[in-house]
């Protein structure tokens, strides 16, 4: 039988933004269709509703020309439509077993049969009994989509898949979906990696903004036409830089470092070597979950190391914590915008704050100094264009990107020697991603240095000088960026060439 | 003033309901009311801080007499009570009286303790008798000691092995010490706490046990033997009716069964006869003063001497007891 | 007919209702307390007159509720510290004891003396004990990982047995027939009075010295400005160099130095003696009294008033009423829900919207 | 020699019923922080089940009501708890605090006409075996059906957790809420069901203290054994087998200080009676350092609020 499902007029509203605002879409089994769109078009919000997971305020689903109501991602399963979520829906201390069969109901003996024969017909290899949090995010995916299979789902649902996946990785999963579309199951998939697209799928939809922009068949299009239609404006992209003479000046030096965990849910890292020279962007590219968090950790300070094995101007600074660090011109960008660059419920000023320095003269002798703050605050706001000037707005009004704006405002405006940031454009939509890249390029023009951590090899590549690729908390030897292509990069990424 | 006017108070550590300490003060209250008098209660006074106001409040609202049924209320009670010269104070156990309008009263309880002494040591088999002991304050030393010589007297064999609960009222872990005593080997157990667990546990165990402060006998119908019981009544409506007349006065009682104020509750029928008989006249002879409960010879522990052949120990000795008798398992907890 | 009501999620927390949430809860307290009291078969009115207000109707009353209120203030003031950057210090009452007994014992040592140096060493004795051990969880939590709910709490039993063997044992008074009591403290070891005829004592100014001092850390100083972040958020205080043994340790030893004042406040006021029973879970109450005032030093003043009315109000309507004085309980109790139901105000709106059928 | 066996038997027995309503109260805690929720108010609902059951035993004279109706009570008091962490968001802490001190103050309301009446006696299982083997008949027979459920609960919730359909889910949700909403667990009802299935425990375990234990009610009788349940759950790293032990150690802790009395141990008898709560302490935090153990075992949603906006 053949699978029809049909979106009619779907709205959603969240208070403040029009996530979906009438969006119409019909999907027939055999075919692949992707759903394309820049950070916060609305994607996630459709297919969430199409799990069922939230409801629309208005609309209808229509699944093999009869209405149904997804009060529930239950309803959804009932229907057979199944969903492999943005970010990974798996149950870490549970075992891998135990996280397929968590939404079945037959016994576990029939179920261990079912899920070893779908295992043996993809080629999926996975221990069953062992917790999830020991698998590698390409296993975490195969189990994700195993439990969808289960279900023998007529519709299946995967919501940017690729973004934690290696280049093979990838290639595995996407002769997956191809075979189970042949078998007639009908794939949404979601990305804005447009090159998977045109590789991938037979239709494409755009989105921009909550509203549907073009629905057309992928021979129509061709890569440079998806982009404009997902922007939605002729972009003037950033320059890639050009990796001038640079100086051999070195600035920071890091030699046989370590860290070993005791969080079982963290990553060591072991016997880790690099330099950066004055004005130089080193990038440090791999696929999250590889040691990155642990790596900004030990560089900011929040992670004590052996005081040599990190030396900034020669002069070992390993066991300073991340204020001493300051004091030696060091700025940091991490990762999680809301839970640790900044407090939401805090006032803007109060999260320039956070970026103590001796000369900024925010604390006089233990006490808040709140004019010199607010003065700082508001030279960020304007240098760094965030589209307030109230200082006393709390953060948790600014959007994504005007809060990294701020954050990276805040950690420049001190004319930093060295700013090491972690993944500093994630989620943001094009304009402040341009925006940020700027001002990263700047940096180095001006002959202070960049470590960057990033999980996006295009940015990588972009803004690096030398790049390195972790895997398993291993470092990959320095390769000049110039030289190095994203096919390679995927490959030490995946682990390929790690001895 | 007229007789009728007169208002009691009366401050309670714990609840009236405890049929223990508390539930005894608060039947003497009752025989009070049932006299005439109107009198007020308040309930689980702490004896911190609170005491204080309690005892000023109740000072300030009109009441003539306040009693204050516990130790810890020793120095609130002389303090409000100079600031009030013109109410009464009665305060149990305690010893200071600083001022003309306190009175201390207080029961001679060992006699009753040489009571259950003597039925203990008649009907114990093992001869090991177990006492749950409160504090180590001379009222419960010399309650041990009584206990013992008066069961040493029919049994110069028994042992009394004590465990020390330090609690007055805690019948979780008055039932473990009891607990404790019967796998050591007690079949009788008596106590010194004021909560039913212990008889509880006792008839549970099939053995027999002793009430304390009320008659305990319908918690445990076949464990109770006797109890020693609190009867603060007489007293009570003794002194309101001394303030109603002017005729209080500064006093320190000491009551025992001669008075009233102990009283042995009714004999169990495990009793036997003989032993039965001879209680009786014991309890004749304790309030007639013919037997008292120290009479010498009396050994401590080390074999010396306390009191001489024929000698009996004066109210001194017997306030400021802190010593075991011979006999006594154990040292007293420092 | 579905969806009379509607709950909307607030884009901001309301800041007027941040403050009236707990004036809502004391409202509905109140409410359910007259409920209460009206199914136990008193009369409403007469009740919570006798609760609330005849208590302290005169000047004795009022000073009586200072008295009440001190203590409580002062270790909920404390808590503020350890609460305010997510520390849960739940053991207050055990502090309080062992401030009390390190005082005590110091006072002891002064019983036959009199000179205007003891009062000060006896204070300071008692802060230092407060301090002393609530550094155990403290260190226990930074050093070993260890749950400081739970160490805090069974420590305070232990404190309670520790005060227990000293009373009965070694500190009993030895003119005083070994009752479970020490020695009255001199006179120069107690805590002037304010004025004749009333308890109220110079107690009180370590109550207010606490609320200034604390309102100027939280809001003046980079030590404020630490906690506040570390109570937000961990990992941002971890990102901001900020050195979390140091401020875990120094928190825990502000809130126990408040309790061990407020033993030796009890002690060396009121009481004049070391015994049994020093403090009536002030150090668990005031945990209410922290939240209610909402962790805001000038909160507490006022929580800590209104919390003090309970015990006080329990007293009298037992006394006038027979009101059972488990009340008071009940009532510290429903106030915390209710402040906490109410709480959702703070981040809900709730709109009544015609029905749809 | 027999006399020493039996001796010993008999004090394990005694260790055994002091076990008891930790064993129930822990068990019951451990599921609801399986899903992700610390209710601090152990004591509270321990003190309320307490009450009930003596109360309705008092009133209605029959031990099934008033078993069960223990179990609701504490049910009941723990449906405040779960619709203000629940429905309101609330802080599991706070809310967990205001519990117990609300908990102890309406069971003294209620329990002032339950002062000092008798309780009944319950009735207890194999009575008549109770000398009949040296050693373990006192450890085997003779104990109340109470006494024999807690012993098998450990296991049961053992089996629940691990083995059944259900168990999985409170597993997971405790492990990630969010996940487990997407996948149309309704976390929210789930974590209601364990929250109300600890009270009903604890409950059950305040129901075995004044009807079976020291059957009467007294005032706070529950005497801080709410908080050792609390520390129990940690000292097992959430797995309920290890209750039985760690209550074993307890309770023998509390029942061994009055044999050393008796036999005349020269110790501090305060210093006994803190041993219990010194040896918690000292076992929590030789726990406690091994952190890689103690992350992988605790819920990794304890004492999170689930918030889901749609
Ligand atoms: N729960 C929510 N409350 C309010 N706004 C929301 C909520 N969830 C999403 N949004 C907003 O809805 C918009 C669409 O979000 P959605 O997650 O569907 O985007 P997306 O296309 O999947 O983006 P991305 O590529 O980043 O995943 C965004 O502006 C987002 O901020
Ligand atoms: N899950 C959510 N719940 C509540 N508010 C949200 C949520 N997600 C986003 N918002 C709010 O919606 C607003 C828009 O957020 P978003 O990050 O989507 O902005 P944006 O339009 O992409 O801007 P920018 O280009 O700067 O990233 C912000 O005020 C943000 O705080
Ligand atoms: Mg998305
Ligand atoms: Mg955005």
């Amino acid at each position: 039988m053949k699978t029809n499902l049909t979106v009619s007029n779907i709205t959603k509203i969240y208070p403040g933004c029009v996530a979906n605002s009438n969006i119409s879409l019909e999907f027939k089994s055999g075919k692949i269709y992707a759903l394309l769109g820049e950070n916060g078009a609305g994607k996630s919000t459709l297919v969430k509703i199409l799990s069922g997971v939230i409801q629309p305020n208005e609309g209808e689903i229509i699944l093999n020309n009869k209405i149904i109501k997804l009060n529930s991602p239950i309803d959804a399963k009932k229907n057979k439509i199944g969903m492999v979520f943005q970010h990974f829906n798996l149950f870490e201390t549970l075992s891998v077993f135990e996280n397929l069969i968590i939404d079945s109901n037959e016994t576990r003996e029939n179920l261990r049969e079912k899920i070893i024969s779908i295992m043996q017909k993809y080629n999926f290899s996975i221990d069953l009994d062992i917790p999830v949090l020991n698998l590698s995010a390409g296993q975490k995916q195969k189990v994700e989509i195993v439990r969808c299979l289960i279900r023998n789902p007529e519709v299946l649902i995967m919501d940017e898949p690729t973004s934690v996946l290696t280049e093979q990785e990838t290639s595995e999963l996407f002769s997956s979906l191809k075979q189970f579309s042949k078998e007639g199951i009908l794939i949404i998939y979601i990305t804005h990696k447009l090159k998977e697209v045109m590789s991938l799928c037979d239709e494409v939809a755009v989105m921009r903004r909550g509203k549907l922009v073009s629905v057309s068949k992928i021979i129509d299009e061709k890569i440079e036409t998806l982009a404009n239609k997902m922007v939605g404006q002729n972009l003037k992209t950033v320059k890639k830089k050009i990796s001038k003479e640079g100086s051999t000046e070195q600035l920071i030096k890091i030699s046989n470092l370590n860290f070993s965990s005791e969080d079982p849910f963290e990553t060591n890292l072991e016997n880790i070597n690099f330099e950066v020279n004055r004005g130089e962007c080193f990038g440090i590219a791999g696929i999250s979950g590889n040691g990155q968090s642990e790596l900004f950790q030990v560089l900011s300070g929040e992670i004590i190391s052996e005081n040599n094995s990190i030396k900034l101007n020669n002069y070992p600074i390993g066991n300073l914590n991340p204020q001493q660090r300051r004091e030696y011109l060091m700025a940091f960008s991490p990762e999680d915008r809301m839970e640790q660059a900044a407090i939401p419920q805090m006032k803007i000023f109060e999260n320039v704050a956070l970026n103590n320095f001796k000369s900024s003269n925010f604390f006089n002798k233990g006490l808040i100094n709140e004019k010199k703050i607010k003065q700082h605050s508001q030279k960020i706001l304007s240098d760094f264009s965030v589209n307030t000037d109230n200082v006393e707005l709390k953060s948790q009004f600014l959007s994504g990107g005007n809060l990294q704006k701020l954050i990276i405002g805040r950690e420049l405006i001190t004319s930093p020697e060295l700013l090491i940031c972690f993944n500093p454009t994630w989620g943001l939509d094009v304009g402040a991603i341009n925006y940020i890249h700027e001002t990263l390029i700047k940096i180095n023009e001006q002959n202070k240095s960049i470590i960057l951590i990033s999980t996006d090899t295009d940015e990588l590549l972009k803004l690096s000088d030398k790049i390195s690729v972790i895997y398993k908390g291993k470092l990959s030897k320095k390769m000049n960026a110039d030289e190095v292509t994203s096919e390679k990069l995927g490959i030490l990424m995946g682990g390929g060439e790690f001895d | 003033a007229v007789a009728k006017d007169v208002k009691a108070a009366f401050v309670y550590i714990g609840p009236t309901g405890d049929h223990g300490w508390t539930y005894q003060h608060d039947v003497g209250r009752k025989a009070v009311e049932a006299a005439g008098f109107k009198t007020t209660y308040v309930e689980g006074v702490p004896e911190s801080a609170d005491a204080e106001r309690v005892l000023r409040q109740l000072a300030n609202s009109g009441h003539d007499v306040i009693f204050t049924t516990s130790f810890g209320y020793m120095n609130p009670t002389n303090k409000v009570a100079k600031e009030f010269p013109n109410v009464k104070f009665e305060h149990a156990t305690g010893y200071k009286r600083e001022h003309p309008n306190v009175s201390t009263y207080a029961a001679r309880f060992y006699e009753g303790r040489t009571i259950l002494g003597t039925i203990a040591g008649s009907m114990t088999k093992s001869n090991v008798i177990g006492y749950v002991a409160s504090f180590p304050i001379p009222e419960v030393i010399r309650g041990i000691n009584s206990f013992t010589l008066a069961a040493q007297k029919v049994n110069p064999n028994i042992k009394t092995k004590i465990v020390w609960a330090f609690t007055w009222y805690d019948p979780g872990k008055e039932a473990e010490a009891a607990k404790a005593l019967i796998d050591q080997g007690a079949d009788i157990i008596a106590q010194h706490t004021d909560s039913t667990a212990i008889v509880q546990i006792a008839e549970k165990a099939g053995i027999f046990a002793f009430g304390q402060a009320s008659d305990m006998d319908k918690f445990a119908p076949k464990a109770v033997l006797t109890s020693v019981e609190n009867n603060w009544g007489p007293y009570y409506v003794d002194r309101v009716k001394a303030v109603a007349n002017g005729t209080w006065n500064q006093k320190d009682t000491w009551h025992g069964i001669g008075d009233g104020m102990v009283v042995i509750s009714d004999l169990d029928s495990a009793i036997p006869a003989d032993v039965r008989a001879k209680v009786n006249q014991l309890e004749k002879d304790l309030a007639s003063g013919k037997v008292h409960s120290f009479t010498g010879p009396i050994y401590d522990q080390k074999g010396n001497l306390m009191v001489a052949e024929g000698k009996t120990a004066d109210d001194g000795m017997l306030a400021g007891m802190m010593t075991y008798v011979k006999g006594v398992e154990g040292d007293i907890p420092k | 007919m579905e969806n009379l009501i509607k709950i909307i999620k607030r884009d901001q927390p309301s800041r007027a209702i941040f403050f009236l949430t707990p004036v809502l809860a004391i409202f509905l307290t109140l409410l359910a307390g007259g409920l209460i009291f009206y199914i136990l078969g008193f009369k409403p009115f007469e009740a919570l007159k006798f609760f609330f207000i005849v208590p302290i109707a005169d000047m004795y009353g009022f000073s009586e509720l200072l008295l009440k209120a001190t203590p409580l203030c002062l270790i909920a003031i404390g808590l503020s510290f350890c609460f305010k950057s997510n520390n849960w210090n739940i053991g207050a009452e055990g502090q309080l004891t062992f401030g009390a007994i390190v005082s005590g014992g110091v006072a002891l040592l002064f019983y036959n003396q009199e000179g205007f140096y003891i009062l000060p060493i006896v204070i300071l004795a008692g802060a230092i004990g407060g301090m002393l051990y609530a550094s155990i969880p403290a260190i226990l939590k930074t050093y070993f990982n260890t749950n400081e709910i739970l160490v805090s709490l069974m420590l305070v039993y232990v404190s309670k047995l520790i005060l227990d063997y000293l009373v009965v044992g070694p500190w009993s008074n030895p003119e005083g027939f070994n009752f479970p009591e020490t020695r009255q403290f001199s006179d120069s070891a107690r805590l002037p009075l304010l004025a004749e005829g009333l308890r109220i004592h110079a107690g009180i100014f370590l109550a207010l010295a606490s609320v200034v001092i604390s309102w100027f850390i939280f809001y003046k100083t980079y030590l404020g400005f630490q906690m506040k972040v570390s109570g937000f958020s961990l990992k941002t205080a971890k990102y901001a160099g900020y050195k979390g043994k140091k401020m875990i340790i120094l928190v825990f030893l502000i809130s126990g130095a408040c309790a061990g004042l407020a033993g030796v406040g009890e002690i060396t006021g009121p009481i004049g003696q070391l015994h049994r029973e020093v403090s009536p879970d002030y150090g668990f109450t005031a945990i209410i009294v922290a939240f209610l005032g909402r962790l805001n030093p000038v909160g507490i003043i006022f929580a800590s008033l209104v919390v003090a009315i309970t015990y006080l109000g329990a007293e009298t309507a037992q006394i006038f009423m027979q009101i059972p004085k488990y009340t008071g309980q009940v009532f510290q109790g429903m106030i915390l829900f209710f402040l906490l139901a109410s709480d959702y105000l703070l981040f809900f709106k709730i709109k009544f919207i015609g029905s749809k059928k | 020699m027999i006399i020493e066996i039996n001796f010993v038997g008999l004090i394990i027995a005694s260790i055994m019923a002091s076990a008891v309503p930790l064993i129930l109260a822990s068990c019951g805690e451990l599921i609801t922080e399986r899903s992700g929720v610390l209710n601090l108010g152990v004591e509270g609902m321990m003190i309320i089940g307490a009450i009930s059951g003596f109360a309705l035993m008092t009133v209605t004279g029959s031990l099934i009501i008033a078993v069960f109706g223990a179990m609701l009570a504490g049910v009941l008091i723990s449906t405040i708890f779960a619709f203000l962490t629940q429905t309101l968001i609330t802080n599991h802490v706070a809310t967990g605090l205001a519990l117990t001190i609300f908990g102890i103050g309406i069971s003294a309301m209620i329990g002032k006409n339950f002062v000092g009446i008798p309780g009944k006696e319950f009735p207890v299982l194999f009575g008549n075996l109770k000398d009949a083997i040296p050693f373990l008949s006192p450890i085997l027979f003779g104990h109340s059906i109470v006494f024999y459920f807690a012993f098998a609960l450990p296991f049961i919730t053992n089996y629940f957790l691990k083995k059944t359909k259900i168990g999985l889910i409170v597993r997971a949700v405790g492990d990630s809420p969010d996940s487990a909403s997407n996948q149309g667990i309704n976390v929210r009802l789930v974590r209601y069901l364990c929250i109300l299935y600890g009270g009903a425990m604890c409950g059950l375990a305040g129901a075995y203290l004044s009807m079976i234990y020291t059957p009467q009610w007294i005032e706070n009788m529950t005497g801080g054994r709410g908080w050792i349940a609390l520390a129990l759950v940690v000292f097992s790293t959430w797995n309920p087998i290890k209750i039985l032990i760690g209550a074993m150690i307890f309770g023998g802790l509390t029942i061994i200080q009055f044999h050393m009395q008796a036999i005349g141990v020269r110790i501090p008898v305060q210093f006994l009676t803190a041993l219990p709560y010194i040896v918690t302490i000292i076992v929590l935090v030789v726990i406690s350092r091994d952190s890689r153990k103690i992350r992988l075992s605790t819920p990794s949603s304890l004492g999170k609020s689930f918030y889901k906006d749609n």
